[in-house]
Parts: structure tokens; C-alpha cells; sequence
């Protein structure tokens, strides 16, 4: 079935609350209104309010009840009306949710989803990607979907994991990108890389928006002759490695995009993990493409200039055919 | 000795003016400026040309304008808040300034980096927010504080929503400022709504000023619609705080007369709500007493609030023609220094 | 409807019992354990054989007894901190397994990948804490929550200091809990000090349970050396979560007796104030009330505090001969599944 | 004059204290106690109440106020008891901090420093290395000193420094690190790395408590024939590229080397930058020896067993050097 990426998801959350009494959701405006990008749209109607819980603006109170639910037994679902606002809960998430199964060994199976990243004139505050924050803090497994078929599948396997899942759903991709999606059960397990694109001359991993900027650079670029493979992570946490290595092995050159800011971002992670294992194939050097480090700019002319695209992957991949 | 004390419960009302007629027709037309600037906005949006939220004030005029209006804008200090537009017309910033900020064009004083009311106009004492509600407060209290470890006591003025309330770093900054007994005045705009959320799914008290008795501080639950009172009482607030007896927190009682942005149609909200609200409306409700005072005439009033109008539609039109900022400036300034 | 209620400002007392004399001597047994707890792991500390900080119950121990008595340790479930080691008593945890995973050695509940309090033993209802104070407390509204969606009524015990009560994150939880009228129960154990940080520093209002009124949350100020008087006010708290009234907040006014952890002299606390509160040790002067009331004679009370002395040392020396947990252990248990 | 790398940091505080009315801390039980590890012994006395605030247990606040101090003029020192109850406060450091010189232009001269690291029993929440979340916030200065010389010189860098800087101490080295310090003024300006020790074979890039670390390999490896370069990068915000690119294209091989957990890590972020830059001057694979993905333990047997250590460096240096 044709499904948007917003739909994708929705689809995913409304299969496994149908399918789990344990499954619910909490977070901001999520039930009459439906959520602000109105992925639970019409969820309050189907499971009501026990299950839809409208929460006060309480980021802490949100994920921490969600954790102590998920000790006594349910799978919570946690909207956070825009990822930025995950700052306000961020001792929770890594704190408390990080560091359960270390020490306790019981599981936290919650999912705290939703918005992040740029390009759509959000301002600073609307538009940070965070992924690689609790790539950092341990105990936490880390999805980026890119496409809707992922997003839903990965959804589930998610929802169904037994440790905390944070889930960065791209705004920008919401209603932009449309595909096929399976019915009913689809799942997408977490850590398998996924190759998007084949190609010989060059791999370009990422995840998220930016896998839609490569694919737009591969077809640019391919009117060049230059033939690129795509590699979209996925799930940074768990990180196919073996994914990775195979296509870089393969065509001896790594290109690494993200939307997040460059520095201590995961794309310096991956490219420290290519340069470790994957050394002795490659023949040029490891390169990244992502946002420059400042907070996303509101204007649009700011916000284009600081963002990557398809046109920065295009000069960097030139660079490393030519090197 | 504290200064602790438990509101009445019913918003109370004052009928007689402490204010000149000056005054009075001074705050009148910083309130028109408020309205008729949403006016312009909500034109804008409709035309399809403002960019990012356009978050309308309708109904908060009041809270805005008469708390702005009893601090001093040489001495104190102003951390608005997203529907304090208002507070901005009191301390004196330029209009065409404030929509290329609004708008974040070029000339803008955040560069393009950010919109809307966000931006800081040091000159003007006007510091601005970040979208992270309840954030700003314990900023607004430092402020405050590196004046009192000068020996000088400057008020902070600063906002919050009935939603926002929630956040525990509101907590954290009342309970800070009223151990350091900082001159800081917080006004809890209960305007019913956190976006879509009523008051009953965001807290279960009965006012949200009760919460002062908690810190030690004074609190008081005000009809926000009322700009005189919204005076009066800011304006004890800011005699409190030069005493040296710390904070206060004001919960103004108002209605949000419109979504929460100009995207959302609040069909969540009660017709009847609405119908009731709309006969407190605060400008008209102020508009008459005014003429009913002989400060204006019904035609005066009318005059200015076209003149108002039609003000604020030009500066727009001027900040619209000017480009967005150069793409270059989305480099700059990340440290002050590197 | 609201049940609210502000606290008496005098801490309430009642002299007549509500307890049988086998549930007076079970207390009292609970309160020696506790205490002897501390004296076995401070001739630990002193011996140069604790790992860790040692956090002393002294003076608190009527609060951790008697509100975990309570609860029904079927039913209920309690999230301790650092100075409420006679609730996990209370709840039944195995004296043994209690020293193994306090001294992280091999078999700890943690596999020594903590030690202390921290521990979580689901079999017996007890879920243990984090450092970051306030952190659990949403936590164990959330653990109460999960059944509330499932209509069943399990009330959840947790604490917080003085100190500890300025965390954000305990607004929000008590404002989240009072909204969904959530049977928690949260006990802010004002014992004067947080560290070395007086009350004064600390918060400005009179009594910390005036903050229930903001919540719209039943509060209550009392005396927290009086363990009966602990367990009568946590019985009506329970009841009131059982009604579906939702949450209490109970400030117990204490003295932190000793440092805040062993390393600390206290030399920042006035003398007097000790003293002072030298003569209201809660477990004397339990013991007295005990005796007074022919429960036990002092010397049934004497050979029992004695027996429970050994029986802790003995267990704390049993604990000390297992290994540290093997290296491999920190290798495991990141994620549940990889 | 000797001192250890606490005492450097008192010395520090103190001369600037001294210098700058505007400068005064913030933080818990740093007054009448002088801190829990007694940094600022003696600080109240000399310095007064309102310069030496005790303040409540509220990090957003303490932080929060900073900012707002700092916009109005001062140079507040931030205290944190441990830096890991920086969770508590990440929204104000990120959120408002970060993002104010871009946004307003304005200066938030503030420093927010506290004990950070492990290897001393401090459970998984008195010992997390949290750097790089802050690396990766845009906006923050990061600091990390490693010896009490450089310990002085940037922190008196760092309070006269118009940006916010996280200044990370490692509490293992707080009495265990003795060395000479220059009296009075001394100054070792942000954004520059430092070669510790010369060698030849292997380049190993590290800071704060890994310099140690290394150190103690080169020692070992000394031995075995084997002589590498040590460099302390010493800030990760703003980082020294060309220390590290002149070292790397000298030695022709990389280890880098921290405390913190692998994963998303600041050592990916060098690791990547040298695999871009000095690509065509590296002999071998560019490896990283860190902290194993897990909260710090509390048993002396699994710290130890998860943190890096000279041995875990050496036996990389081998590997590299053998490669
Ligand atoms: C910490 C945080 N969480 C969530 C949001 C998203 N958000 C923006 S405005 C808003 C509703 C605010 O309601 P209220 O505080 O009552 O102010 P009002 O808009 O009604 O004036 C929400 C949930 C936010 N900005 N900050
Ligand atoms: C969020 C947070 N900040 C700081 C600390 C460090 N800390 C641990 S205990 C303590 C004092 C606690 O005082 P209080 O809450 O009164 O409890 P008490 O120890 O007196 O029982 C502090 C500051 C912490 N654990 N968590
Ligand atoms: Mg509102
Ligand atoms: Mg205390």
C-alpha cells in the first residue's frame, strides 16, 4: 500500500496498540488534537484516553512515568511534540532509561519518538538532530528511518524490543515521501544496515534525510559516469559494521552524510570505524558531508547554507573519485 | 515577616484609576498596537507570506502591555514571551526594527538566525526567549541577580503559560529567586490552553498562583483582561521587589481567543467559551471605560486604532521588501571569539 | 471536592496507639535493624573496609519504618533512597542479599555493576534509586500508572530530601501525579541539611509540604522521629490512594545526626542543634514509649538490639568474604537484547 | 611551585576572583564546605557570600541564572558537584547557552566545570565522561586539561573567554596529579593541542585522564623499542587540527585514545578528521582504545575491566606498529 512516511508510522503504532493491550502512548496533544504533526490523528478515538495520554508540558514527567511503566510490564510510546524538547528530559532518558537493564537487569521497553531535524524553516529550537547524543550515553538502541516501508517496520521491532528505542522521525520526510509499505505485521529489525543504491565508485553511508540527499547526488553524478553506492544505516545503535565494511570493501571509498552538525557527530563515528576496518581497501580518504556547526538558522537562505544537500554530497564525492 | 499570601480566589477588580489620563491613553494605544499588530500578522498569514508560527495575542493584551507598563525601562528588565508583543510597543522598541526581526530579514537583529518575538534588544532592556518554555526564567532571575550582587536591584519581568508552568525548571527558578529574594516578577498567563490541552489536563490546583506559598514568595490570581489591575498590581509587585521582599507570581486569567497558532482551527475549544470570553475582550472592555471616562472619544478611539492598523501594515510592507539575510551570515557568530 | 488540606505548621502528635503490641514490637524490631545497620556499616567505614559513600540513617529511621509499614508489601511498591534502608527491611528483603548487593560482591542482585541502596529487587516489590535525586520520582508514578491503566490500585512509596525536593523533575512528577490522581505517596525527609546546605539556603517557605497546595494534592507537615505517628499519617495517605484520591505529600521533619556521608565531619552544624535533637532520637525514644506501654521490658528490648547488632555484623562479615563480582559481568547487560 | 591538578584549579579561580570583580561562583555546598572534593576551600572566606553562592540543588537554576548573570555582565563559574548532574541542567547548557551568541550576538561568558570520570568507585552516576555531548551541542568551548599546569592556564583562559565553556576535570587526577605551575598569571590559550612526548612510530592522541594513560604506555613500550609521539589535545572545542595533522603525518600511524565509552565519541571525531586529513600519510588503520558501551560499574573488578588503561593502549600501539 502507498503510504507517506507519517502514515508509515502511524500505520506501525496503531498495529501494535490494536495487537497489545501494554502498548500506549503519552506525550503533548497527542489525543484530541492528534499530535502536532498529527500522527495519532484519530488514535484518541480508537483507544481512548487511558491509552492516549495527553500529557502536561513535563518532558521529565513524561519519559519517567513512561520508564516506571515499562518496569511494571507495558511497552509506552513516548511523543515528544518536537525532538529539541528531549533536552528537557535528556537526565531520564540517560540517566534513568540508559542505565536499567546494567543495573537491574529488567527491561525499559519505551519508545520515545518524534520530530527532528531541519530544512523545513523550523528555527534552532525546532530543528535539532540529536541522534548522536544518546548513541553516546550507553543502553540506549538509536533508529533514523529514511523511508516508509523502514519507518514502519522498524517501528514495530521497536516497540517490540525490550530496551529503550529512541526514534528520530525526520519532519521533513513526513508528507514528502511516499511508498510502498506492507500490511499488517512488517517488521524491519533493528541493526541491519540497508543498501539503498548499488553502485561501484564510491559508498556514501548515511541515514535519515540525508540517504535522500545521496540518492539525489547518485542520479546527479551518474550523468557523470561516477556510480555510487548508498548505504542507509538505519540504526546507528545497534551498527551494522558488516554492512558497512562489505560496500566499502568493495568500491575503496567512503563518504559519510548527515543532517546533524559535523562535529562529535555519528558520522565521525562511522568514519573512525571505516578507517579501523576497512583501512587497507580504501583509496581515498574517509570524507563527511553534514550541517555546519552552528544551531539551525531560521531564514531560509541561512538555513539552506548551513544544511548539507545533495549538491555538497556531489563535491564530495567527485573530490574522492579524483583523489 | 514573609510575604506570603494566599489569593482570594475571585480575580479582584478595581474600580477607580491610579493612573493619569496620559497614562491611560498611553496604555490604550500600546494595547491597540498589540491588537492591530495581530491584525497585520494574521493578514499576512492568510496571504501566505509570513513565515514560521504566527502565534496571535488576542485576549492577552492586557497582561502584556499593563505588567510591561509598571516597570521602568531605564532600570528593570523584559524577558517576553512568545504572545507578549505588547510588552515590546512599552519598552520603546522600533517598529520596523521589531517586524524585520519579527520576520528575520535583512537588518534583522538576530541575522536571520531566528524570528518572530525571539530576538534581544539590549539597548531596549528587551531580552528575548527560546521555544523551550519555562527556560528563560532562572536566566531572567540571573540577570537580576548579577544587579543585586552590585548592590542594585533591577526587576525582571518575565512570562509563562498555564502549559508551560509545568516545565520543572519553573520550579527551580521560583524556588532559586525567592531563597536569593530576587527582584523577579513571573506573570502566569493562564489563558486556558496549552496548545490543545485544557487547564484540567495540565494541573489539578485550584490556582496556579497557590504554588507561591510553596516558595516562600508573594502570589496573587488576577483577571488578566483588566490592564489597569494588570498595572496595579505589577506595579506592587515591582514596590516588593525594590523593597528587597523578593519575587512575586502573578496568574493572570485570560482566554486565548485563537488556535494556538494561526495553523491550528481550536475546534478543540467550546463555542461557549469563546462567546464568553469575546464579551471580556480587553481592548473593547477598555475602550469603553476609557470613553466612559472622558480620556477619549468613541471617534478618537476609532481614529488611532486606524491609524494603529494601518502603521502596523506598512512597517510589514517595508520588511517585507528587504531580502532575507545572506547565506553567509548562517556562518558567522557561533563563539564570539575562536 | 479537592483534597487538599494545609498542613498544621505544629507537627501533629497522638498519644494513643493504633497498633497492636506484636506490630509495636515488629516495628520497633524493623527500627533497631535499621539502626544497627548503621552501626555495623560505620565500624565498617571505620575499619577502612567500605567501598563507596556510607550514608547514615541515624535519626531517620522512624521515617523509613514507618511509612513502608504502611503499605501492603503484597500489593504496594517502594522506591527507597539513600537513607531508607528500614523500609527495605520492612518490605522483607533478605539481610544477606541486602549486604551482598550494598558491598557489590559476587551474587549481588547488580552484579556489582552498583552497590549501596541502589538495587532493584522486583520479587519483593522494592526498586531501588539512582544518584541524581528527584529522578525517581516520576519513575514510581509511572510504576503506578501502568496498573492504574489497568484498573488496579498499587500505591507507590518514595522519598526525597529537603535538599532534593528544589529537582525539577519533582514538580513535574507530583503536578503529572496529582493530574491523574496517581496513588503516590512521596515523603520529603526534611532532616535541616543537604550536604552542608542549611534549610535557609535551600527553599523560603514555611513548611515544604505547603507545596501540595499547588499541586491540588493532599500535604501534610509532621514529626518525623515519632514512627507511629509516621505510620498513621502514611495509613491515611494509602487510604486516600486507595479511594482513587490520588497523591499525598508528607513532609517528615528529622536531624541528619551524622555527615552527609561518612567522610564528612558535620563541623558546618551547629552543636546545639544536635543536641537538641539528641533527645529526640526516634529510636530511644520509641523504646521508651515501648516499655512505658509494657510492650517489652527494657532488657526484651536491650537483648534484642544486641542480637540484631551481631546478627548485621555477622552478616556484613559474610558479604565481605565473597569476591568482588567477576570483570566479565561489566562486559554484560547493556541492552536486554543486542 | 608544585601543585597538584586541584590545587592549579583553586589557584586559578582564586587569581581570577581576585582580578575580576565580576567573576563569582555558583554551585552546591561549594561555601561553607568548600565543595565536595574542596576545590574551593577557603573560597567564602575570602571571597564573601555573594560571590561564593550556595545554592539549592537545582542545576537548571543554578546554570539558567549563570546565563542570565553572564548576559548582564559577569563571569560566573558554574559549579557542578559531579559533572554527571549535568543531565539536570543539559537544557540550559545546550539550549540557552549554545545558541545565544549566534542568535542575539551576545556574549555568555561562562564556565560550568566539575569533577567528570571514573576509575575511583564512583558508580555509574559520579563517573560518566560526557564531553562529547557538549562537543556536539554547537556553540560550547570543551575543555580538558591533564596536567595542573595546563589545568591553571585554562581555566584563567577559559573565565576570560566570551563563550561558555565546559571545563571537565577529571576527578582521578585531582590529588593524584602534582607538577609545576607557573604563579600568578598564566594563561594556555583554548584551541590548542600539545605534543607531551616526542617519538617516531605511532602517534597517540588523547586527553584528560588517557594522557595518563598513554604516558605510561610510551614508558612500556619504550622498552620494547617501541617510541610514540603523545598528544594532549587538551581542548576538544576549539580543536587543534594541525597538532594532531603534524603528528600523524610525522609518525604515519594513530591511536586515539579517551575515557569516555567508544561509541559517538569525541575520539571518533579525531579519528575521522585524521582519516580525511592525513589520509595519504597513514601507514596503518587509525584505532581508538576507550571505554567500553557501558555505564561505569561500581565493583573495582568490572571498572576496571571497562575502562581503557596503558595496557589496552600498548597492545594497540603493537598492533598499529606491526600493521
Ligand atoms: C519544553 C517544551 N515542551 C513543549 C513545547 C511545545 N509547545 C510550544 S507552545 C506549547 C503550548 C504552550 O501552552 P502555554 O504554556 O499555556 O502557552 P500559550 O501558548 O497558551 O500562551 C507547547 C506544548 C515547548 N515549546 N517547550
Ligand atoms: C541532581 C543532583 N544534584 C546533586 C547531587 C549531589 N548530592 C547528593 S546527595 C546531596 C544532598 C542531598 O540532600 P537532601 O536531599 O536533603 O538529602 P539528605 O542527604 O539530607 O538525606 C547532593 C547535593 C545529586 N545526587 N543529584
Ligand atoms: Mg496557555
Ligand atoms: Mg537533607
Amino acid at each position: 500500500m502507498q503510504m507517506t512516511y507519517l502514515e508509515a508510522i502511524a500505520d506501525a503504532m496503531r498495529h501494535e496498540m490494536r495487537r497489545d493491550d501494554n502498548v500506549f502512548m503519552i506525550g503533548e496533544d497527542i489525543g484530541t488534537y492528534g499530535g502536532a504533526f498529527k500522527v495519532t490523528k484519530g488514535f484518541l478515538d480508537e483507544f481512548g484516553a487511558k491509552r492516549i495520554i495527553d500529557a502536561p508540558i513535563s518532558e521529565a514527567a513524561i519519559i519517567g512515568s513512561a520508564i516506571g511503566a515499562s518496569l511494571n510490564g507495558m511497552r509506552p510510546i513516548v511523543e515528544m511534540q518536537f525532538m529539541d524538547f528531549i533536552t528537557n528530559g535528556f537526565n531520564q532518558v540517560v540517566t534513568v532509561a540508559g542505565t536499567t537493564a546494567y543495573r537491574w537487569g529488567l527491561p525499559v521497553p519505551m519508545v520515545v519518538r518524534g520530530p527532528s531535524g531541519g530544512g523545513v524553516g523550523g528555527n534552532p529550537f525546532h530543528s535539532r538532530n540529536s541522534e548522536a547524543w544518546f548513541a553516546h550515553a550507553t543502553g540506549l538502541k538509536v533508529v533514523c528511518p529514511a523511508f516508509p516501508d523502514d519507518a514502519k517496520g522498524l517501528m514495530i521491532a521497536s516497540i517490540r524490543d525490550n530496551d529503550p528505542v529512541m526514534f528520530f522521525e525526520h519532519k521533513g520526510l513526513y508528507r514528502k515521501i511516499k511508498g510502498e509499505v506492507p500490511e499488517g505485521e512488517h517488521i524491519v529489525p533493528l541493526g541491519q544496515a540497508r543498501v539503498v543504491r548499488k553502485g561501484t565508485h564510491c559508498s556514501v553511508i548515511a541515514y535519515g534525510s540525508a540517504v535522500h540527499m545521496a540518492l539525489a547526488a547518485a542520479e546527479a553524478l551518474a550523468s557523470e559516469g561516477i556510480d555510487i553506492e548508498v548505504v542507509d544505516i538505519r540504526t546507528l545503535v545497534p551498527f551494522d559494521q558488516e554492512t558497512v565494511f562489505e560496500s566499502v570493501r568493495k568500491t575503496g571509498r567512503a563518504l559519510v552524510a548527515h543532517e546533524a552538525v559535523l562535529t562529535a557527530g555519528f558520522g565521525g563515528e562511522i568514519a573512525a570505524r571505516i578507517a579501523d576496518i576497512a583501512f587497507q581497501y580504501l583509496d581515498a580518504p574517509v570524507r563527511r558531508v553534514a550541517a555546519f556547526d552552528s544551531p539551525t538558522p531560521f531564514a531560509p537562505t541561512l538555513e539552506q547554507a548551513v544544511l548539507p544537500n545533495a549538491e555538497k554530497i556531489q563535491a564530495a564525492v567527485r573530490e574522492l573519485c579524483n583523489f | 515577616m514573609k510575604s506570603t499570601q494566599r489569593s482570594s480566589g475571585k480575580p479582584a477588580s478595581k474600580s477607580t484609576s491610579l493612573l493619569t489620563a496620559d497614562q491611560r491613553k498611553e496604555l490604550l494605544s500600546y494595547m491597540l498596537m498589540a491588537r492591530e499588530f495581530d491584525t497585520a500578522m494574521l493578514r499576512l498569514y492568510r496571504q501566505g507570506k509570513a513565515f514560521g508560527g504566527v502565534y496571535s495575542q488576542l485576549g492577552n493584551e492586557a497582561v502584556s502591555v499593563g505588567s510591561a507598563y509598571a516597570l521602568d525601562r531605564d532600570r528593570d528588565v523584559l524577558f517576553p514571551m512568545h504572545r507578549n508583543i505588547g510588552s515590546h510597543f512599552v519598552f520603546g522598541q522600533d517598529l520596523d526594527q521589531l517586524m524585520v526581526n519579527h520576520l528575520a530579514r535583512e537588518g534583522s537583529q538576530m541575522r536571520g538566525t531566528d524570528g518572530t518575538g525571539h530576538y534581544a534588544d539590549p539597548a531596549r532592556r528587551i531580552y528575548g526567549n527560546v521555544s523551550h518554555l519555562g527556560a528563560m526564567i532562572p536566566v531572567a532571575a540571573g540577570f537580576s541577580l548579577a544587579d543585586q550582587l552590585r548592590g542594585i536591584t533591577t526587576v525582571s519581568l518575565t512570562f509563562i503559560g498555564d502549559g508551560g508552568a509545568q516545565v520543572g525548571e519553573v520550579h527551580e527558578a521560583l524556588n532559586f529567586a525567592s531563597v536569593h529574594k530576587i527582584p523577579l516578577i513571573l506573570i502566569i498567563e493562564n489563558n486556558q490552553y496549552a496548545y490543545s490541552t485544557p487547564n484540567s489536563l495540565e494541573f489539578a490546583c485550584e490556582r496556579l498562583s497557590d504554588r507561591a506559598l510553596g516558595y516562600g514568595m508573594y502570589g496573587t490570581t488576577i483577571d488578566g483582561t483588566d490592564v489597569e489591575l494588570v498595572y496595579a498590581t505589577c506595579l506592587e509587585a515591582v514596590e516588593r521587589a525594590r523593597r528587597g521582599e523578593g519575587p512575586s507570581l502573578i496568574e493572570t486569567r485570560t482566554m486565548r481567543m485563537r488556535g494556538h497558532a494561526e495553523h491550528d482551527d481550536f475546534s478543540y475549544v467550546p463555542k461557549d467559551l469563546l462567546e464568553e470570553w469575546a464579551t471580556k475582550d480587553p481592548v473593547e472592555t477598555y475602550i469603553t471605560r476609557i470613553v466612559r471616562d472622558g480620556v477619549m472619544t468613541a471617534d478618537e478611539v476609532k481614529a488611532l486604532r486606524e491609524t494603529t492598523l494601518a502603521t502596523m501594515i506598512a512597517s510589514i510592507d517595508r520588511a517585507l521588501e528587504r531580502a532575507w539575510p545572506a547565506p553567509e551570515e548562517g556562518f558567522k557568530n557561533v563563539f564570539m571569539s575562536i
